[in-house]
C-alpha cells in the first residue's frame, strides 16, 4: 500500500485541479475563439488527468496486493507496465 | 582511470576504454583534412571579418578594410546602370511626348521600359498588354474614358483618377441617385432600360420612354444627350457596348443607385517624369492610342 | 585533451552550465548592441504608430499568415528597388510587434504596397485574387468581407503595444474606438484622426462605414504599407547604418 | 560532485559483473514513439494539402484551411510533434540505458511530460486553425502556450538531468551531450523569443516585446537554432546512440565528439543573421552570421564523419539491416544540408537563393533526408526492443519503405532546386535596354511544373510513412499476441 508515487499523484491532482478550474474561467471570459477553445481544453485536460491518477492509484493498490500474494494472476495493464529489458 | 582499454581489430585503433550499454568509443585522432579544413574556414572568417564590417561595439562597430556598404553598393550599382542610358533617358526628360514617338531610337526605348514598368505595376488592374479585367478598363481598345491621346494618358499617370492624395487628379463623381433619394427605384428601372436601348441592348419600350425624359434631365450632363460620353468628366460612352461595370439590367440600376467610383492611384509619387513617359508610349501603342 | 573533457564529462551540472554559457555569448554578442548603437534605426522622420483600424488590419494580417508568402523588405538591390521602390529600412518597422519582413516570396513584397493599388482593387483582388490576376496562386478571402470587425477590445491592444514601447500617446488610447469608425468614414470628421495619424488611407473598402468588416482592416494596413516615410527629403547621411 | 553515484566504487571490477537489471522505464518511450508516429502522418498530410494548395489554389477552401495558416500547422506537425516526440521519446531511451539508471521523476513527472507536450501540440494546432499565432515563424503559438511549453519543458529538463545524476556510468555519453544541450538552448531560446505583451489574460492575443529590426534578429537568432538545437543536436544525440547500436560498432573518434559538440554549439548560435542578409539589418551583423555559418561547415560535418565511420566494418549490415539503410542515408543528407546551408549563408548565394523555393528545398533536404530519416532508422530498431518482438513484422516492407521515401525526397529537393534558381534569376534579370525583364507573376507561371512534381514527391514520403505505420502496427501486434498466449498458456498450467 505505500507506494511512493502516492504523494507525487495528490500534488498532481491539486495541481490539474487548479488548472482545470483555470480553464473553466477561460471559458466562461474568453474573448475569442482560440481561447475559448484554450481553456475548454484545459479543463477537460484537468479533468482527464485527474482520473488518470484515480485510475494509477488504484492500479497500484492492485499490484501492491498482487505482490503480497492476494491475487494470483496479476495483469496489470500493458502501458502500465515497466518492463526490464 | 578507464580500465578496459582495448583495441579494436577492424580499425587499430585503441577504445577509450568507456561503455555505455555495449557502446564504445575509439581515441581515433581528429581526421586531418577535417581540421585543416576547419583551420581554413576560421582563416576565411577571419579575414573577411577584416575586411568588412564585422565586430560590434556598445556605440559602433568595426567597419572593415574595405568600408563597406550594402546600401552605398547599391547606389553605386544603379548610378552606373543609370549612367548607361543616361543620354536616351536625358533626351526622353527634354522631349515632348510626341517627339519621343516620333524619333524611332527614343521610342523604341520608351515603349520597352513602358513595357517593364506596365508589367510590374499597372498589369494587376488592366491586364497582361492592357487588356483589362473585370471592374478595370481595357486599355488596349480605342474607347476611352479620360482621352486616349498620349498627354492625355501621361497625365493620367501622373496624376491619376479620383486619387484624393493628388491635389490635380482627374475628379468626377457620379451622383448616388439611387442611395441619396435623387431617383426612385421604378425611375431608376426606367433609365436603365433606355440606356439598354442606347447601348441596343434592347428595342426602345415604355419603360425606356420614361427613362429617356429622365436621363435627359439626370444623366446627359455628362454622358451627352444621346449617351455618346464625355471625356472632360471621365463619363462613358453608353452607347458603345463597353461597359465597365457590365450592362445586365442589375449592374446599371446597381450603378445608377450606389455607383461604383474607380480610383486610379497617381504614379508621380512612385515613377519619375521619365519612366511615366514611357509608359504612356507603351500605353498609348497597346492599340489605341490617338 | 581527454583529461581535462573527463571532468565535464562526469559531472553534469557543470557540463549544463558550460553549454548554457557557451551558447549564450552569441547571441549576445550580436543582439545587444543591436539596441544600443543609435545608427541601427536610420534618421529618417515619418514613422508613426499604426491608426487602431490598420493596427487591426495587421493583426488580420498575421492571423492569416500572410507573412508566410510575402515578405514585407525590398533589399538594396537593383531589380528590387525597380520593382518595389526604395528598400526598406531598420526604421520602417520600428513599431512592428512582431516584426513582418518573412522569408519567401511566394507572392510579391509588400513592403511598399501602400498607395499603389485603390481600395476596389484590394477589395476585388482580396475577394477573388484570380479575377484580376488570372495566374494568381493566393487564396480566396472572401470571409474577411464577410466578418464584422471586432474592435471593441482596441484600446487594450494600443495599451499592450505601449507597454512594449510604441508611444501610443492618451488622446490616441482614448480616442481609439472611435477612431476606428472615423478613418472609415471619408464623409465624417477626419481631421482629428489625420492629426494623430497623419497619412492614413481613408474610406471604407465595403462602402458602409458604419458597420466595419475585417477587408477594411486589412486593406487600411495595406495602404499604410511603406508610405510613411518619404524618401523624397531623405539624404544618405540618414540612411547610414 | 553530484554525479558521483556510490557504485562508482565497484567501477574497477569487470563491467559485466556489476551490472544489475535495471527497471528502465520504457512505457513513456512506447508513448513518445506512438505519438511521433501519429503526428509524423499528420505533418506529411498537411504537407502534401498545402503544397497542393500552391499547385492548385482553389483548394484553399476558406478560412480554416487556407494556405496562411495551414503552413504553420505543417511546420510545428513535422519539427515539434513529430520531431519532438521522437527526440524525447528517444532521449529517455537513451539517458537510461547509457547511464544504467531508471527515468528520474517516478511514473509521474514523465506522463506529464508525455500528455503535456502533446496537449500543447493539439492546442497549438488548434488555436493556428481558428487563427492564434505570434506571426514569428516556428514560434507561432500564443503566449498561453509558450507559458504552458516552458513548464512542460522544465520539467523535461528536470527529468533528463534527474536521470543522468542517477547514473551508474561515471562518465556522460556523448548522445547525452547533445540531447543536454538541445534541451538547455531550446529553453534559452524558446524564453527570449518569446517575450510577449498579452492583450488581456483572457485573450489570445498578444504583441512580441520586441519590434522591427532587433525583432527581427531575435526571431531568427530562434529559428535558426531551432534548426541548430532542435533539429540538429537533438537528432545528433539519437544518431550518437542508434548508429553504433546497429551497427554494433565503436564510436569512431572520440576526441572529434568533444571538437565537434563544443564548436558546433558554440558557433551554431551566431549563424541566425544569415536569414536576413540584404534587409535593414546592420551590415556588421550580416557579416557575422555569414562567417559563422562558414566555420560552423566542419564542425557539422564532425558528426556526419562519426556517424559514417563508426560503420567501417559494418558495411555489410547494410544489405540485412534496411533500417541501418535509413540512419545511413540520414547522415548522409545531414552532410549535404549542412555544405548546402554554410554555401547559401555566403551573401553572394543568398542574394539569388533567398525568399524562393530553393530555402524551401535546402529545409526538406535537412527535415525528410535528415531528421526523419534517422527518425526512421532508430524507431525501426527500437520497436522490437520496446515492444518485445523478436524482430519488425516485415524488413522487406522496411526496404520499400526506404525506396519509396528516398525518391520523394529526390523529387522534392531536385525541383525546388530548379524552381528556386529559375525565381531568382527571374526576379533579378534586365533585358538588354536594362528593364525589368520578368514581371513578379510570370516567375509564379514558370515554377509552376515544379510545385507539381514536388507535390509528387510529398505524396510519396507519405506514402513510405504509412508503410512504416503498417509495419509497426503489424509488429506490435505480434507482440500482443505472443504475450496473450504466453499469459494464457500461464493460466492453462
Amino acid at each position: 500500500m505505500t507506494d511512493p508515487e502516492e504523494g507525487a499523484r495528490i500534488v498532481m491532482g491539486l495541481v490539474m485541479l487548479v488548472l482545470a478550474i483555470l480553464g473553466a474561467l477561460l471559458v466562461a471570459n474568453a474573448s475569442d475563439d482560440p481561447m475559448l477553445a484554450f481553456g475548454y481544453a484545459l479543463m477537460i485536460f484537468g479533468v482527464a488527468y485527474i482520473f488518470g491518477l484515480v485510475r494509477a492509484h488504484y492500479d497500484a493498490i492492485d499490484r501492491a496486493q498482487a505482490s503480497d500474494g492476494l491475487i494470483k494472476a496479476a495483469a496489470p495493464g500493458r502501458d502500465r507496465s515497466n518492463n526490464a529489458a | 582511470m578507464p580500465t578496459k582499454i582495448e583495441k579494436d581489430a577492424v580499425s587499430g585503433q585503441d577504445t577509450t576504454g568507456h561503455e555505455w550499454d555495449g557502446i564504445k568509443e575509439l581515441n581515433t585522432p581528429l581526421p586531418r583534412w577535417w581540421l585543416y579544413t576547419f583551420y581554413a574556414c576560421i582563416l576565411f572568417a577571419v579575414v573577411w571579418s577584416a575586411l568588412y564590417p564585422s565586430i560590434p561595439g556598445i556605440h559602433g562597430y568595426f567597419h572593415g578594410i574595405l568600408h563597406y556598404s550594402q546600401r552605398q553598393e547599391l547606389d553605386k550599382e544603379v548610378r552606373a546602370a543609370a549612367a548607361e542610358h543616361a543620354d536616351i533617358r536625358q533626351r526622353i526628360a527634354s522631349s515632348s511626348l510626341d517627339q519621343v514617338a516620333a524619333d524611332p531610337e527614343m521610342s523604341e526605348y520608351a515603349v520597352a521600359g513602358g513595357k517593364a514598368i506596365f508589367a510590374n505595376n499597372c498589369a494587376v488592374c488592366h491586364g497582361a498588354a492592357g487588356s483589362g479585367r473585370p471592374n478595370f478598363p481595357v486599355l488596349a481598345d480605342d474607347k476611352w474614358l479620360w482621352g486616349g491621346k498620349r498627354a492625355d494618358i501621361y497625365q493620367t499617370i501622373q496624376h491619376g483618377i479620383r486619387s484624393l492624395d493628388d491635389p490635380t487628379t482627374r475628379m468626377s463623381q457620379m451622383p448616388r441617385f439611387g442611395a441619396d433619394k435623387i431617383l426612385n427605384e421604378q425611375q431608376i428601372a426606367d433609365v436603365a432600360a433606355h440606356v439598354r436601348t442606347l447601348a441596343r441592348l434592347d428595342p426602345p419600350s415604355d419603360a425606356s420612354k420614361r427613362g429617356n425624359a429622365i436621363f435627359s434631365e439626370q444623366c446627359a450632363v455628362c454622358h451627352g444627350q444621346n449617351g455618346q460620353g464625355n471625356r472632360q468628366f471621365g463619363a462613358p460612352s453608353l452607347t458603345d457596348g463597353i461597359w465597365l461595370y457590365a450592362g445586365t439590367k442589375d449592374a446599371i440600376e446597381q450603378q445608377v443607385t450606389l455607383p461604383k467610383q474607380g480610383v486610379m492611384p497617381a504614379w508621380s509619387k512612385r515613377l519619375d517624369d521619365v519612366e511615366i513617359k514611357m509608359v504612356s508610349l507603351y500605353v498609348h501603342g497597346l492599340g489605341g492610342g490617338e | 585533451m581527454k583529461f581535462r573533457h573527463e571532468f565535464i564529462e562526469k559531472n553534469v551540472t557543470l557540463m549544463m552550465a558550460l553549454t548554457l554559457l557557451v551558447v549564450a555569448i552569441g547571441g549576445i554578442v550580436e543582439i545587444v548592441p543591436l539596441f544600443t548603437i543609435e545608427t541601427t534605426i536610420e534618421r529618417v522622420s515619418g514613422v508613426r504608430p499604426y491608426s487602431p483600424l490598420e493596427l487591426a488590419g495587421r493583426d488580420i494580417y498575421l492571423r492569416e499568415g500572410c507573412y508566410l508568402c510575402h515578405s514585407q523588405q525590398i533589399r538594396p538591390f537593383r531589380d528590387e528597388v525597380e520593382r518595389y521602390g526604395h528598400y526598406s529600412l531598420a526604421a520602417e518597422s520600428l513599431y512592428d510587434h512582431p516584426f513582418q519582413w518573412g522569408s519567401k516570396r511566394i507572392g510579391p513584397d509588400l513592403a511598399r504596397v501602400g498607395g499603389k493599388y485603390s481600395n476596389d482593387w484590394h477589395v476585388q483582388h482580396l475577394t477573388d485574387p484570380r479575377s484580376v490576376v488570372p495566374e494568381s496562386i493566393m487564396p480566396s478571402y472572401a470571409f474577411l468581407g464577410r466578418h464584422p470587425l471586432k474592435y471593441d477590445d482596441i484600446r487594450l491592444h494600443l495599451e499592450a503595444n505601449r507597454i512594449a514601447g510604441v508611444p501610443y500617446d492618451q488622446a490616441m488610447l482614448d480616442n481609439a474606438k472611435t477612431d476606428v469608425l472615423a478613418q472609415l468614414d471619408p464623409a465624417g470628421d477626419v481631421a482629428p484622426l489625420l492629426k494623430r495619424y497623419p497619412g492614413a488611407s481613408i474610406g471604407s473598402a465595403t462602402g458602409n462605414p458604419n458597420s466595419p468588416t475585417e477587408l477594411d482592416a486589412l486593406i487600411a494596413y495595406l495602404q499604410v504599407l511603406g508610405t510613411m516615410v518619404k524618401f523624397g527629403d531623405v539624404g544618405v547621411e540618414e540612411l547610414k547604418q | 560532485m553530484t554525479s558521483l553515484t556510490p557504485s562508482m566504487g565497484t567501477f574497477e571490477q569487470p563491467v559485466e559483473a556489476i551490472r544489475v537489471p535495471v527497471d528502465y522505464n520504457d512505457a513513456i518511450v512506447r508513448k513518445f514513439i506512438v505519438a511521433a508516429l501519429f503526428w509524423s502522418i499528420a505533418a506529411f498530410l498537411a504537407g502534401i494539402w498545402i503544397a497542393a494548395e500552391l499547385t492548385y489554389p482553389s483548394l484553399n477552401f476558406g478560412e480554416y484551411i487556407n494556405f496562411g495558416r495551414l503552413r504553420p500547422l505543417h511546420t510545428s506537425a513535422g519539427i515539434f510533434a513529430f520531431g519532438g516526440n521522437a527526440l524525447i521519446g528517444t532521449s529517455f531511451w537513451v539517458v537510461q540505458r547509457t547511464g544504467r539508471a531508471k527515468l528520474f521523476g517516478g511514473t509521474i513527472l514523465p506522463d506529464f511530460i508525455f500528455w503535456g507536450y502533446n496537449f500543447f501540440i493539439i492546442n497549438a494546432a488548434l488555436g493556428y486553425l481558428l487563427g492564434a499565432t505570434q506571426g514569428r515563424e516556428y514560434a507561432e503559438p500564443e503566449w498561453y502556450l509558450d507559458i504552458w511549453l516552458t513548464i512542460v519543458w522544465v520539467s523535461y529538463l528536470i527529468v533528463f538531468v534527474g536521470t543522468l545524476m542517477r547514473r551508474q556510468e561515471p562518465h556522460i555519453y556523448v548522445a547525452n551531450w547533445f540531447y543536454l544541450a538541445f534541451i538547455i538552448t531550446i529553453a534559452m531560446l524558446h524564453v527570449a523569443n518569446n517575450v510577449a505583451i498579452p492583450v488581456a489574460w483572457y485573450s489570445s492575443k498578444s504583441y512580441s516585446y520586441f519590434a522591427g529590426v532587433q525583432d527581427a534578429l531575435l526571431e531568427w537568432w530562434y529559428g535558426h537554432n531551432a534548426v541548430g538545437f532542435f533539429l540538429t543536436a537533438g537528432f545528433l544525440g539519437m544518431m550518437y546512440y542508434f548508429i553504433p547500436k546497429a551497427a554494433e560498432r565503436p564510436i569512431y573518434s572520440y576526441r572529434l565528439s568533444i571538437i565537434h559538440f563544443w564548436a558546433l554549439i558554440f558557433l551554431y548560435i551566431w549563424a541566425g543573421p544569415h536569414h536576413l542578409h540584404w534587409t535593414a539589418l546592420p551590415d556588421w551583423a550580416q557579416t557575422l552570421g555569414m562567417v559563422f555559418s562558414i566555420m560552423l561547415w566542419m564542425p557539422s560535418w564532425g558528426g556526419m564523419i562519426n556517424g559514417l565511420m563508426t560503420l567501417s566494418g559494418a558495411w555489410d549490415k547494410l544489405r540485412t539491416d534496411p533500417g541501418l539503410r535509413f540512419s545511413v542515408t540520414a547522415v548522409g543528407f545531414y552532410g549535404m544540408s549542412t555544405f548546402e546551408g554554410p554555401v547559401m549563408s555566403i551573401r553572394q548565394v543568398n542574394a539569388l537563393s533567398h525568399y524562393t523555393d530553393w530555402t524551401i528545398g535546402h529545409v526538406h533536404s535537412g527535415v525528410l533526408g535528415w531528421v526523419a530519416f534517422i527518425c526512421y532508422g532508430s524507431i525501426y530498431w527500437l520497436v522490437p526492443r520496446l515492444w518485445h518482438v523478436k524482430a519488425l513484422y516485415s524488413q522487406k516492407l522496411v526496404s520499400w519503405h526506404y525506396w519509396i521515401a528516398t525518391l520523394g525526397i529526390v523529387f522534392y529537393i531536385t525541383s525546388m532546386w530548379v524552381a528556386g534558381i529559375m525565381e531568382g534569376l527571374m526576379w533579378r534579370a534586365f533585358d538588354r535596354l536594362g528593364f525589368l525583364q520578368y514581371s513578379f507573376i510570370e516567375s509564379v507561371v514558370a515554377v509552376h511544373p515544379f510545385y507539381v512534381i514536388r507535390l509528387l514527391g510529398g505524396v510519396l514520403f507519405l506514402t513510405g510513412g504509412l508503410i512504416m505505420i503498417f509495419n509497426i502496427w503489424k509488429t506490435v501486434a505480434q507482440g500482443s499476441t505472443s504475450q496473450t498466449n504466453a499469459r494464457l498458456a500461464v493460466v492453462g498450467a
